[in-house]
């Protein structure tokens, strides 16, 4: 059933308290080398998406390697821009915290053309709807 | 959309599910989550059953707790087993998102 | 009959996040399904060999063997093991372990899934 | 510093989810073997606290060996009164979730004496104070 | 009693801290705690900061999420590193806990 | 100078909670306290021997064995470290094993507790 899977990944928590947001990002960002496992036709296409406290995910400059000599999420979502995946973020939930869209990842400086997309949750609720596969994190 | 959702915590850590909208939408208490299903605080029931949808609590899960069907707040609320949450997964809904 | 894919990413020791994927996964193959089970994150503790079975603590090994005996696959990730020092040998024989993208083209084949994340 | 050390256990979340609640039962119920640790004139004397969801960790008839072939945190505190631990729990919490007295774990089946004992969260407070350390789970 | 209290969650799953009292309360933010120091949900502080105690931040984890000093909503709020909780715990309070 | 015990009951692997709890035993060793560090739960995770130093994962080891050097104590829960598989042969070095008396014990014996438990 060669079908071009559409998946969906809900990133609803912040970083570091658990290690399940970063596996939406290594996890989405895995579907460059699906192939292997994939018949002729088939392919996974994904889109990553922060909610709630899962914003916190994507501020900028965040120091983590600094203090504990670990990659950030902040490096994490510049890799998937860098492949050119679909990364949105909800408006009002950004907006909510006060965090302003300069204080966003950047993948420029790595060499993205992509960026963070800010969009209000009902382009999320599409996106929901439009998929075929939810994965909440 | 026809959405299945599993909430399993007691203090829900996600702002998703207030706002989750689906033509049908079916919610199923697992795990600490069945303390939705049985817990008046101060008289009130969970907002968690405001929603509507149609609403199951998982009986392995709540009997493992102390509680029965006879302590469910709500009459909305349907204990199902394993078997009865594979047939909603598989041929009732068209995602299953575990909260 | 379908094919049901469940991705397990949670689970403290101590909780029943395991527990739950393994039942959902034995009703599932009872029914009829095909079922593919993949444990990334702190759910590959499932992976582990020689856990004791204390009475407080989840024991699964011998319902994951039933299952994989009747056709249920498991796979381990691989980074999320070793990240944690289980290496191949650590590895309880009834799991594979491959990296992430096995899971997505598991997804791809399969009918529906059930992504476990939380925490 | 021969000292008789004063522990109070805060159970404050509910069972299943984190093996910690029931840790504490079994840290606390440890106090019975310190002694090979301890200096003449040292114990250790364990109080027991459940408040918030806390309280269902006291909470009778939990089928869990049943469902998932294992103790529950009723047979640990079973344990603990048996061993003539001070089990308290918050009376407003229980209330606040329509737990009844007749709802609680005991341990009499067992051979224990003691019983939990419902006490308004001011004695709880009063027990903060008094102890020496407090250990939150 | 002195007590000293480290908060290391965005969302809190006790209700303890609510009703701690103590003569001398300092309150710790690590871990993911720190959000509730630089986060003004809708214009508001988080309820956190209305409890009547001394303010801690722990500059590594705030910086560590990204922010920094210069993002703290309320000035009573105090960055402080190891070095000095160190002290906190083992010089100025009776008890510390970890909600 | 004083002597500080700390539990650590808690961390997922992904979280800092074990990050925190070992930075906290060398502030405190370096300004000259006695230091105990009990690891119980899912913090037993730290005794486990053969973690990959990957970016992505906390990595403990080393600033470990120096502050054992110096003379911080480590132990793990016994019955904690079993339930998860990890024998006598997988503990870090530097890590003894005993059962929880021993931390009630230190407890006792200390100044100051930090006890971390949470999740």
């Amino acid at each position: 059933m060669a079908r071009k899977l559409k998946q969906l990944y809900l990133v609803q928590r912040p970083p570091i308290k658990s290690e399940n947001p970063k596996l939406a990002y290594t996890h989405a960002m895995a579907s460059q080398t699906a192939e292997i496992y994939l018949e002729d036709g088939e392919e996974v296409i994904p889109t990553l998406a922060m909610v709630g406290d899962g914003v916190y995910n994507v501020v900028n400059n965040q120091q983590l390697m600094k203090h504990y000599g670990l990659n950030s999420n902040e490096n994490h979502v510049q890799m998937a821009l860098l492949i050119d995946l679909k990364v949105l973020v909800c408006k009002e939930d950004l907006e909510a915290r006060g965090i302003s869209a300069d204080r966003l990842a950047d993948g420029s400086a790595l060499g993205a053309d992509m960026t963070i997309e800010v969009v209000p949750f009902s382009e999320i609720q599409k996106e929901m709807e439009a998929t075929d596969q939810i994965l909440c994190f | 959309m026809k959405l299945g959702v599993i909430l399993s915590e007691a203090v829900r850590t996600e702002e998703t599910y207030d706002r989750l909208q689906a033509e049908k939408l079916s919610v199923v208490l697992a795990g600490n989550g069945i303390y939705h299903a049985v817990s008046k605080k101060n008289g009130k029931a969970s907002e968690v059953l405001s929603k509507k949808a149609d609403f199951y609590v998982l009986t392995e899960d709540l009997e493992s707790r102390g509680f029965t069907a006879g302590d469910l707040v709500d009459s909305k609320i349907k204990p199902i087993g394993f078997d009865g949450l594979v047939d909603l997964i598989m041929d009732q809904h068209d995602k299953f998102i575990w909260l | 009959m379908g094919k049901l894919t469940i991705g397990v990413f949670s689970s403290l020791v101590g909780g029943t996040t395991l527990d739950f994927s393994i039942r959902l996964a034995k009703a599932a193959k009872d029914k009829g399904h095909d079922v593919y089970v993949w444990t990334s994150g702190n759910g590959t503790m499932l992976s582990k060999t020689g856990q004791r079975a204390f009475k407080d603590y989840s024991y699964l090994a011998k319902i994951c063997e039933e299952l994989a005996a009747k056709g249920v696959e498991f796979v381990a990730c691989e980074a999320c093991a070793e990240a944690r020092g289980y290496h191949k040998e650590d590895t309880f024989s009834v799991f594979k372990r491959h990296s992430m993208d096995w899971y997505l083209a598991k997804c791809c084949q399969s009918d529906k899934i059930l992504h476990i994340g939380g925490e």
